[in-house]
């Protein structure tokens, strides 16, 4: 065996101390910017607080009221929840189309099981959670074993969901009045308490503890850096050993849990259940709150709080358009210029604490 | 040698629509061994190793490992029978950090009920860890165990892969090109870690182009020229020299070192 | 104290609503009402809607005027505003059930769809008995107008409704088929396509509005088709009158938007001040703003206005 | 100075031949797997002459009709040509969620130009394609410039621009008889002429041409390559000092005048022009095309060829559906197993030609 | 030495978050000449090219070009002027062919009006000319020169990252561990294609862990540590253990280099 190269003998003395450099009188500035560049979720929270104030100044008192607050609260509990379940898929690099029609086939489901064949809402709703992780697994399994894309996927179990909704629906909507008689189980989200002034509602309250819980997961649990892992760079993580299949098939599933979910909430807000539902965008709707928070499309990057705050940031935009009285079109106008601006300030803030 | 090999592959062919990565290749790893692969850029030493440690399916020929077939689908299967691999490309995921891709597919949990049952992450075992183990391959100027791996010099980034491949592995550490992107006080130790990896027992499959650090460590070299194993030798017996000459097609290998 | 009112339509899209609200903020000036307008995204969003019900609560305004896109589904949101003391009016859309609003005006829709079935039967004679009819509904929901219209339409024809709260659970083998169309032109020439591969021999088409009607034509006039196809609609429209006075539409049910925004504003503005609720139309459980079929060829046995009177009477 | 090592002398006498391997008796398998290999848009063409077979068999004569293709092309025209604009945009890694609004926008303002301001078409339709070519410079502009995600841009443009077409036309539509009356040039697009049984419009052939100019520019000029670096590692795009952010802002615009030009055959088809197109999910469709032929939304991969099989094989498909006389609800059903189901054939006939 | 330097930069500082990249760094290259820069993995060597050639923007710090202040803000306008780099990471697009990579940003047209009209790109040519230059540097595996260069081997793509800089540099060429993942005789190659460069007038600055290669071809050596430049040495006065030394903080620098 030959010897080590004359040149490497010196080595033995070299320095071994970690570099590391003065943080001596870091100006609060550098501060401010260390911090947010450790927590990315706190730009879109600055956004949207900023929204808050001006909207705040342009609207007055009646805007600040708890009641408008909360209110505001109530109206993104669904888009919310499906923010959540889209930003799982988008960390991997994915996307769903079908999330918004998923729900609206678990809350038809939950409704038919419940009032139409009168099964106890105590079975009726865990079969409505199983519809929809079943539509997720399907995703999940042609994006992970047929390799196929995940939008295409998406795009074409939109189609078949939604129409299996209408046929397996025949249109019919089922009423309030019929829910609260005979599954009011299936109104639990719907259930409003008072704190003051400000009107909460459980679904509120489960969008936030689902947030957070997703976000125990992603941070604090090694499926989670998993999840990341994927929408990282799919190759490497392979490659490090990581059962990407698993992963995906896991995370569509859960999305579809999560988007089921979001139907048991939407029928507490909605009072009635309607097939209809899956004319409104819920997808658009909980996508652009994914990415207004920060969550990049093309996976690994973000933080789901973010997606929280980007649903409220887009709540508090409609309701303050809304309030300021303007012209159905104007909002959309409007609407446009401040998703742009919203993300415009996002990255401003994070390249000024780059 | 009358030692049964640890690790055998034969007649590994894998072709990329007109080119021909693997040509028929064999291969053979020994108990307790370092073996370099050295071989021209292209040559296929690459593809060599991810066909024997399931990066890809080979498409023809067969890898026994102790002796029986295996046919791993997945790096993850090689993995799970022993085969540690640092990848030429590093296989790093850039957004996360650095212990993140160190215990990646291993993390470690906290202690009693909130690893248990909440399946909470140690981070700071995992850091701590893996500073000491940075530490120990001499990169000291990593300031920020927690940034993100995307922000590594090149060199830091192969210190992480290496870092990982040498704390997990169990029954075969392949290294592809380790020290490539390595200073010289990084890329001695690593030489050392290698040694030390085959102290414990285990064998070594080292590809690397640097010719000093080959005939160090190494105790048989495979020489692999144009998508097939060429020969291999003994660095007792045969110079640098020799070994550049073969790989490089100057010369023809000796008939009796073609079978070995 | 400044009274806040709302006006929610399906859309603002569809001429229809764009001159319901013209007429709105017209007569919300002259009586000093706050007027807000807001619309769902397409026809059949009703998220948006109960959103903006929601904020109108927020919003203290005293009264709703609704042309409800899910006529089931927003009932309950409607409650909430009541329940608030709000005055929630339909307009031209009647919830389900109709007395889930304070009031309704609107078009007596079953009357505007039995007004062009009974026109075309009795224009096409006794070819009535082998016609081949296609239906452009509205939602797949079947909201209220999308019956009341359709069905109207069967029993004006002579076709057996079955339940007449139902669209398609009929069995006449007259009928070639349904499909949707949103109530907007795009969804009319889809339709319209969808029903002509089915069968190509169509020779009556009913149609929820003018902007489906307008949508249908084009997509018989692509395929050569547009002379032997009998159009029928709903709307009254100045353009769907001029496409009456040109045989592109056959004949049309006019309805009065402007009537019913108007007739909304001071209902409001009269509960408003003391209280008062507005009642519906004698022997009928709405107030119906009128209906008159707009058409130049005149049937037997239905009552029916030219085009100059249409014109006359046309709201854009 | 020192000298080479020592083992380095001895490379003089080094092999100095290319590396090639026999191609001796090569398989025929083998040979069309080459080919497909170098040749990917083949792929999608296959899946398109599968389902033309698929349905011919089912449907029998009257859809191998000359007549009932052609129809197909004609009803592909507009979203082919909005498919062609949104693969470049594609190509670099973006998206554009305006597209269909601002082919909108460019006909309400070609059509106000020529009908309501009296002015000559041959004027109108420049202006409407500047209209166009600016919405698209301002997508570029914050793309590349300001640095936004081009999902949120697109989406924000998306907005204003649906809102700006409302209120600029007052939701008015125009009708098809005063466009021929006083300005018939509109209509060019709409001109047919009969090929035996076939029946050909100019819009059909616009959009053929238009595809093999874009396929001619993205591969064999030096702009063309840039757009494919820029998609497929905007990062070392720029290292390599390419002007990325030229490219951007030059592929958005481009993208926007397609769009109006669009708006130009659209007007051919539909004979009148109404601001409500806005409300048809334009977007969706091209972008589905897109995706079906074989480009990869994460940028830099596919040949547009691909995306004009792309959106034929959806025309096939619905026309196919139309024509079995499928039930509506049914109709999407089997449209969203089929976009899978095409993808799936796609990904397999690759996957053993790798 | 009176000869003005060519390229100088005085206090660069570059920051990261928390991370201390460039911390006060100097570098001057003079005409003709070939810099070495030398030092352990994330002394800040690559961020130090990276401000130079415009791929970064300093937070502090001046840049002079021949005596001018210059500041890029793109590699582009680097390029403009005369700079040309081959950077660590190598800075190719991974779905592009090897021909489209080396000609990227210049382009070759068809002679004629299908060049100067339709702009139509000279294919055969550049894939001709791409096909001679990796030639020249050795790398002759390439089987099929149209093949994208995410298919290549590690060594191949960065032999067409070298051959792409080698080929169009004009006043400066700059290259970050050309060599680390290149074979025996691919480096050679590289090292003469350097030293040709050279012979034609240009300065090179050359980053490299090889510290034969350094020694072999270097006319001055800048030694850089934890973000600055410690010293600048001459090869013919210190040994490559010195060198090391200095490097890796076993040694103190003598006063005299620290001025040079
Ligand atoms: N995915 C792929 N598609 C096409 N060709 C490939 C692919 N992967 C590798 N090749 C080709 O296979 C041959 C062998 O590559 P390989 O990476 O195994 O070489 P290597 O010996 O590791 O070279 P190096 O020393 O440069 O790392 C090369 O010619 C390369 O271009
Ligand atoms: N984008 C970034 N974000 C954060 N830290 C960075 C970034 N780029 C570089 N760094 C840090 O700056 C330091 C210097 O990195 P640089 O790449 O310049 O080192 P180097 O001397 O080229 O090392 P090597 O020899 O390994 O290539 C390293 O500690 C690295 O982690
Ligand atoms: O979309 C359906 C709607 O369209 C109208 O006919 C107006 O065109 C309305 O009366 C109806 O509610
Ligand atoms: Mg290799
Ligand atoms: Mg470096």
């Amino acid at each position: 065996m030959a010897q080590a190269q004359e040149f490497e003998k010196v080595l033995s003395d070299s320095d071994k101390s970690v570099a590391s450099f003065d943080e001596h009188g870091v100006s609060l500035l550098r501060r401010v910017q260390h911090f947010l560049h450790g927590n990315p979720a706190a730009v879109p929270l600055i956004v949207l607080v900023l929204s808050i104030i001006i909207f705040g100044v342009a609207i007055g008192g009646r805007f600040f009221s708890s009641y408008t607050l909360t209110l505001i609260l109530q109206q993104i509990a669904v888009v919310g929840i499906l923010g959540a379940a889209q930003t799982l898929v988008i960390l991997t690099a994915g996307i769903d189309l079908s999330i918004g029609v998923v729900m609206v086939i678990s809350a038809v489901v939950m409704g038919n099981f419940a009032v139409g064949y009168g099964w106890p809402a105590i079975i009726a709703v865990p079969v409505g959670l199983l519809v929809g992780a079943l539509c997720g697994l399907l995703n999940g399994a042609l994006v992970a074993y047929v390799k196929l894309p995940p939008f295409i996927v998406t795009l074409g179990t939109w189609n078949v969901i939604m129409a299996t909704n209408f046929i397996y629906s025949a249109n019919e909507t089922i009423r309030e009045a019929d829910v609260s008689a005979q599954a009011p189980l299936l109104h639990l989200f719907g259930t409003s308490f008072k704190v003051g002034n400000a009107v909460l509602t459980l679904g509120v309250i489960a969008m936030v503890i689902l947030v957070l819980v997703l976000w125990y997961v992603l941070n604090h649990t090694a499926w989670g850096r998993h999840v990341y892992a994927v929408g990282d760079d799919p190759e490497a993580a392979k490659l490090s050993g990581i059962q990407t299949k698993k992963v995906l098939m896991a995370v569509y599933s859960l999305a579809g849990l999560i988007a089921a979910f979001a139907a048991w909430v939407a029928i507490g807000r909605n009072g009635s259940i309607s097939p209809s539902w899956a004319v409104t965008d819920y997808n658009l709707q909980a996508i652009t709150a994914t990415v207004i928070g920060g969550i990049s499309l093309f996976g690994g990057r973000g933080s789901i709080l973010g997606t929280l705050f980007g649903a409220m940031i887009v709540g508090v935009v409609s309701m303050g358009l809304n309030m300021l009285g303007a012209d159905p079109q104007w909002k959309v106008f409007l609407t446009g210029v401040l998703i742009i601006g919203a993300v415009a300030i996002d990255q401003w803030i994070r390249k000024v604490s780059a | 040698m009358s030692v049964q090999p640890l690790l055998t592959a034969r007649g590994l062919v894998k072709r990329y629509g007109r080119v021909i990565a693997l040509n028929n290749a064999d291969f053979d790893l020994y108990p307790g061994e370092i073996l370099a692969v050295i071989g021209d850029n292209g040559a296929g030493k690459s593809s060599l190793i991810k066909a024997i440690s399931g990066a890809v399916n080979p498409d023809e020929g067969e890898i026994q490992l102790e002796g029986k077939t295996v046919q791993f689908r997945s790096p993850m299967e090689a993995r799970d029978a022993g085969i540690e691999t640092v990848y030429q490309n590093l296989a790093l995921s850039p957004a996360l950090s650095i212990a993140d891709n160190m215990f990646l597919g291993r993390e470690i949990r906290k202690p009693g009920i909130a690893g248990s049952l909440f399946r909470m992450l140690d981070r700071s075992t995992m850091e701590k860890r893996a500073r000491d183990k940075l530490t120990e391959l001499g990169l000291m100027t990593i300031q920020n165990i927690s940034q993100s791996v995307e922000t590594l010099s090149g060199g830091q980034r192969q210190g992480v892969a290496v870092a990982r491949a040498a704390a997990f592995g169990s029954k075969v550490v392949i290294m592809d090109e380790p020290t490539a992107a390595l200073g010289v006080k990084e890329s001695r130790r690593v030489l050392e870690l290698i040694l030390d990896v085959k102290k414990r027992g285990m064998p070594i499959v080292l590809i690397s182009h640097n010719m000093p650090h080959v005939f160090e460590v190494a105790d048989r070299i495979h020489i692999h020229r144009l998508g097939r194993r060429l020969t291999v030798i003994d660095p007792k017996q045969y110079t640098m020299s020799d070994a550049v000459a073969f790989m490089t097609g100057a010369k023809k290998p000796p008939e009796e070192a073609l079978a070995a | 104290q400044e009274v806040g009112a709302c006006l929610i339509t399906k859309t603002d899209t569809n001429p229809f609503f764009v001159k319901m609200k013209e007429g709105a903020t017209a007569k919300a000036k002259e009586l000093g009402v706050n007027l807000k307008s807001y619309a769902g995204k397409v026809d059949g969003d009703s998220e948006s809607q109960v959103a903006a019900i929601e904020s109108c609560i927020a919003d203290g305004a005293k009264g709703i005027l609704l042309t409800a896109s899910d006529t089931k589904g927003i009932v309950s949101t409607v409650k909430k505003a009541r329940d608030a003391g709000i005055l929630v009016i339909a307009l031209d859309t009647p919830l389900d059930p109709l007395d889930a609003a304070d009031a309704t005006f609107a078009t007596d829709n079953f009357e505007a769809g039995r007004l062009i079935g009974a026109w075309a039967a009795a224009t096409l004679g006794d070819k009535a008995k082998e016609a081949k009819i296609g239906f452009l509904d509205l939602t797949p929901d079947q909201p209220t107008v999308d019956v009341l219209r359709d069905q109207g339409f069967m029993a004006g024809f002579g076709i057996d409704t079955k339940d007449v709260n139902k669209i398609g659970d009929e069995d006449d083998p007259r009928i070639v088929g349904h499909d949707v169309t949103n109530g907007n032109e795009e969804g009319g020439r889809k339709a319209m396509e969808n029903l002509l591969q089915k069968d190509n021999t169509i020779n009556v088409i009913h149609t929820i509005n003018e902007p489906a009607a307008v949508g249908a034509y084009q997509a018989l006039k692509a395929v050569g088709l547009e002379g032997q196809v009998l159009i029928v609609s709903v709307d009254g429209g100045c353009p769907g009158v001029k496409s009456v006075t040109e045989g592109v539409i056959g004949a049309t049910s006019q309805q009065y938007p402007l009537l019913m925004a108007s007739l909304g504003i001071e209902a409001i503005a009269a509960f408003a001040k003391d209280g008062t609720k507005p009642k519906p139309t004698e022997g009928k459980d709405f107030f119906d703003t009128g209906v008159n079929l707009v058409t130049d060829k005149p049937a037997n046995g239905v009552t029916s206005i030219d085009t100059k009177e249409g014109t006359a009477k046309c709201w854009g």
